[in-house]
């Protein structure tokens, strides 16, 4: 200790060896734990780093981002991540060590990485993502079954939020005269206070919750606002835990945040959400209006469908009757013509058994009379022939007889040269009638001699 | 013999009778010829009868045919 | 005969009987006449009961018809 | 007859009857004429009834129709 | 026939039997009339029922139209 | 009929069911001019029935829409 | 129905419930208009439920925040 130096000539050392020790600049990954910015525009941050199994942190550091570069790097970052820098993020920054008398060590950031952040909070959010996936619960709150009349409403905002009163204001203001009961539960909706507030607010929401039909989750308006704080992984649980159906309204343009992707359902503005409750409302009346009108239209048809078949029958009954009355007159025609015809045929039938008769009678007695008079005829006939017979059979006895006599007739014998000799009147047939000189007659066809018998010669003699 | 009575049969029997009569030879020659006579009459009223029937019937068959 | 005891049938019956006589030749001849005569009447008659029938027959049809 | 108590059908099975007996010749000549007179008068009875009833049943049928 | 026990269909059913009786042959033609008698009878008891229906029903029409 | 007791649906099946037993023909003439005459009071009875239904409805309707 | 029991979930499934009685063709028309007065008392219910402010809800809401 033989020099003694001013504390601004200290200063200036450790500037100098610094800068001469550590000439380039560095690109270096941290965590923001702090930011401000002044009101000359410039922004103070502290970096850390942290391991995410320690508690403690392992370095710190300040930094600066100058307002020259601020403006630009701001607009940069949030339009390529869709973030703002705030706390809890993790960057990657070029920065070159500076020392001031004044501030001491401080690193001045000159450029930014988005795409690290970028990759950092999706890795964060997919393990989140990744979590909820295990545990079984990531679409549990979309599973709920969306009320069909939305008008019950807890939101989870903050009372002097853009968003909350657009969302309130659209609500009340809905042309279709609708009543929605809200009841807000306040809470930070940014910032580190978001995860504690959003579950507080759950929790109390959670004990009433049949009062409730639905419970909002808004932020206010605008593009600025922090999607990251979303992607936290108690609020998500939380969300997809919640009885009631969760619909956010935190608005942003590009991501949706993990508490987006599990609530019931998610809308991009709270405006959004007021018209979509409104709709919701609107077409459960308007479900409504169709039935009512479908009823209508259903009973009419009904009506005309009874009607038209009681038109039918009346318009069928008299025709039916009149058709069956015809056809039983027809029938009844035909039984008379079939009487007639029927009675006319007996008759004629019946007619035909005198006639017939009639002709037989005539027929039968001619031929029966004919008959008699044939055998008579026949009989005339026999009695001639028989009679004729007759007399011929003796007509031939006396012509037998007149022959015999013609051959007896001693006459005839005597004309043929024959005599007829007798003794004493007596024919002689025999010599032994006559003896010796017996005196006999023969008797000659003429004339008669008388002789005497001389001699006499016996048979054969 | 009055005609009335003549019987043909009877007239038949007596000529059969004379001329068995006459067959037999056993007649008288003086009767022989009255025989012959009767018989020959009897024939002829036989006849006579036969004719005079046969007149009748024909008659009767004229009036029947 | 009394027309009204004339029957036609026994008319027939003693037709039948005289012919049967007259056929078997067995009639005498002076009685042939006699039962030709009666036979012929007997047809005679029956042919008049014939005819008589008929004609009444005949007045009972112009009568039918 | 009396009217009342004539029968179409009696009347004709009597008509058959004297037929038959006509047909067969069985008949004797002498009733033939009163047989047919009979049937005869049956036979106008008969159509003297199927005309009285023809006309009946006309008249039914006029009223009918 | 009282008219309240009158039924049409009966009267038919008789009507259709005493036409299958007559049809059949069966019948006396005695009996014919008093049958066709009673059938004509029947169908004026039936034209008379259809006739009283169709007034009946005609101002029952009416009354609807 | 007590009209508190009345049933459109009641009342068209037994329209429609005497409807169809007229069509059938099964339906006995005897009983038509009843059947039509009970048809023709439920018709109007339905009829009556649907017409203070129409009011109704359109009255329930004007109210509602 | 109590105010305060009225869900707009239930009469929508009653209205619904109605419907489809109503299109399932198996309603009465006699039950028809009481349906239809139903659903219609239902829809002004509902109709209600969406306009008109419960002061007790506001005020439990009051309470809770």
């Amino acid at each position: 200790m033989t020099e003694k130096i001013s504390l601004t000539e200290l200063q200036l050392i450790i500037r100098d060896s610094l800068y001469l020790a550590l000439p380039d600049a560095y690109w270096i990954m941290a965590e923001i734990s702090e930011l401000k910015e002044n009101n000359a525009g410039h922004c103070y941050l502290e970096l850390i780093e942290k391991h995410p199994e320690e508690k403690n942190v392992r370095a710190r550091v300040k930094a600066i981002i100058w307002s020259k570069s601020y403006r630009f790097l701001k607009a940069f970052f949030e339009n390529a991540t869709g973030e703002s820098l705030r706390e809890g993020l993790k960057i990657l920054v070029r920065t070159k060590v500076e020392y001031h008398k004044l501030y001491g060590l401080s690193l001045i950031i000159s450029d930014i990485d988005p795409t690290f952040t970028i990759g950092e909070m999706a890795m964060k959010r997919q393990l989140v993502i990744k979590k909820l996936e295990q545990e079984g619960v990531l679409s549990m709150n979309k599973e709920i079954m969306f009320p069909a009349v939305p008008q019950r409403i807890a939101i989870i905002s903050s009372k002097n939020a853009a968003g909350y009163s657009d969302f309130i204001n659209q609500l009340k203001s809905n042309s279709f005269g609708y009543v929605f009961y809200t009841a807000l539960i306040e809470s930070s909706l940014q910032g580190i206070e978001t995860e504690l507030g959003i579950i507080n607010a759950l929790d109390r929401i959670a004990l009433n919750s049949h009062l409730f039909d639905l419970v909002v989750i808004i932020r206010g308006g605008g593009s600025q606002s922090d999607l990251s704080w979303f992607d936290n992984y108690n609020i998500a649980y939380h969300v997809t835990q919640f009885p009631l159906p969760v619909i956010t309204g935190i608005g942003h343009d590009k991501d949706v945040s993990v508490t987006d992707m599990v609530a019931n359902r998610s809308l991009k503005t709270p405006t959004a959400v007021a018209d979509f409750l409104i709709d919701s409302v609107n077409s459960a009346e308007n479900h409504i209006i169709e039935i009512s009108s479908e009823i209508i239209s259903t009973s009419r048809i009904i009506f005309e469908k009874n009607k038209n078949r009681i038109e039918a029958s009346a318009i069928k009954l008299f025709p039916l009757a009149r058709i069956m009355m015809s056809h039983v007159k027809d029938k009844l025609s035909s039984e008379i013509i079939e009487v007639i015809n029927i009675g006319k045929e007996f008759i004629i039938r019946a007619g035909l058994i005198p006639s017939n008769q009639k002709l037989r009678l005539a027929s039968g007695a001619k031929s029966f009379s004919s008959g008699k008079e044939v055998a008579l005829r026949r009989n005339g006939q026999r009695l001639i022939t028989g009679t004729v017979n007759c007399l011929n059979v003796y007509d031939v006895m006396l012509k037998n007889l007149v022959n015999t006599l013609q051959l007896l007739n001693p006459e005839n014998v005597l004309q043929r040269g024959f005599s007829i000799t007798s003794i004493n009147g007596r024919i002689i047939k025999n010599s032994d009638q006559i003896r010796k000189d017996d005196q006999i007659d023969t008797q000659l066809f003429e004339g008669t001699l008388r002789s005497r018998v001389i001699e006499k010669t016996g048979k054969g003699g | 013999m009055a005609k009335k009575e003549f019987s043909f049969n009877n007239a038949v029997l007596e000529i059969e009778n004379i001329l068995q009569n006459i067959e037999s030879g056993d007649l008288d020659i003086d009767k022989l010829s009255v025989e012959v006579k009767r018989a020959s009459e009897l024939i002829k009223e036989c006849q006579k009868k036969l004719r005079s029937t046969e007149e009748e019937i024909n008659s009767i068959f004229k009036d029947l045919v």
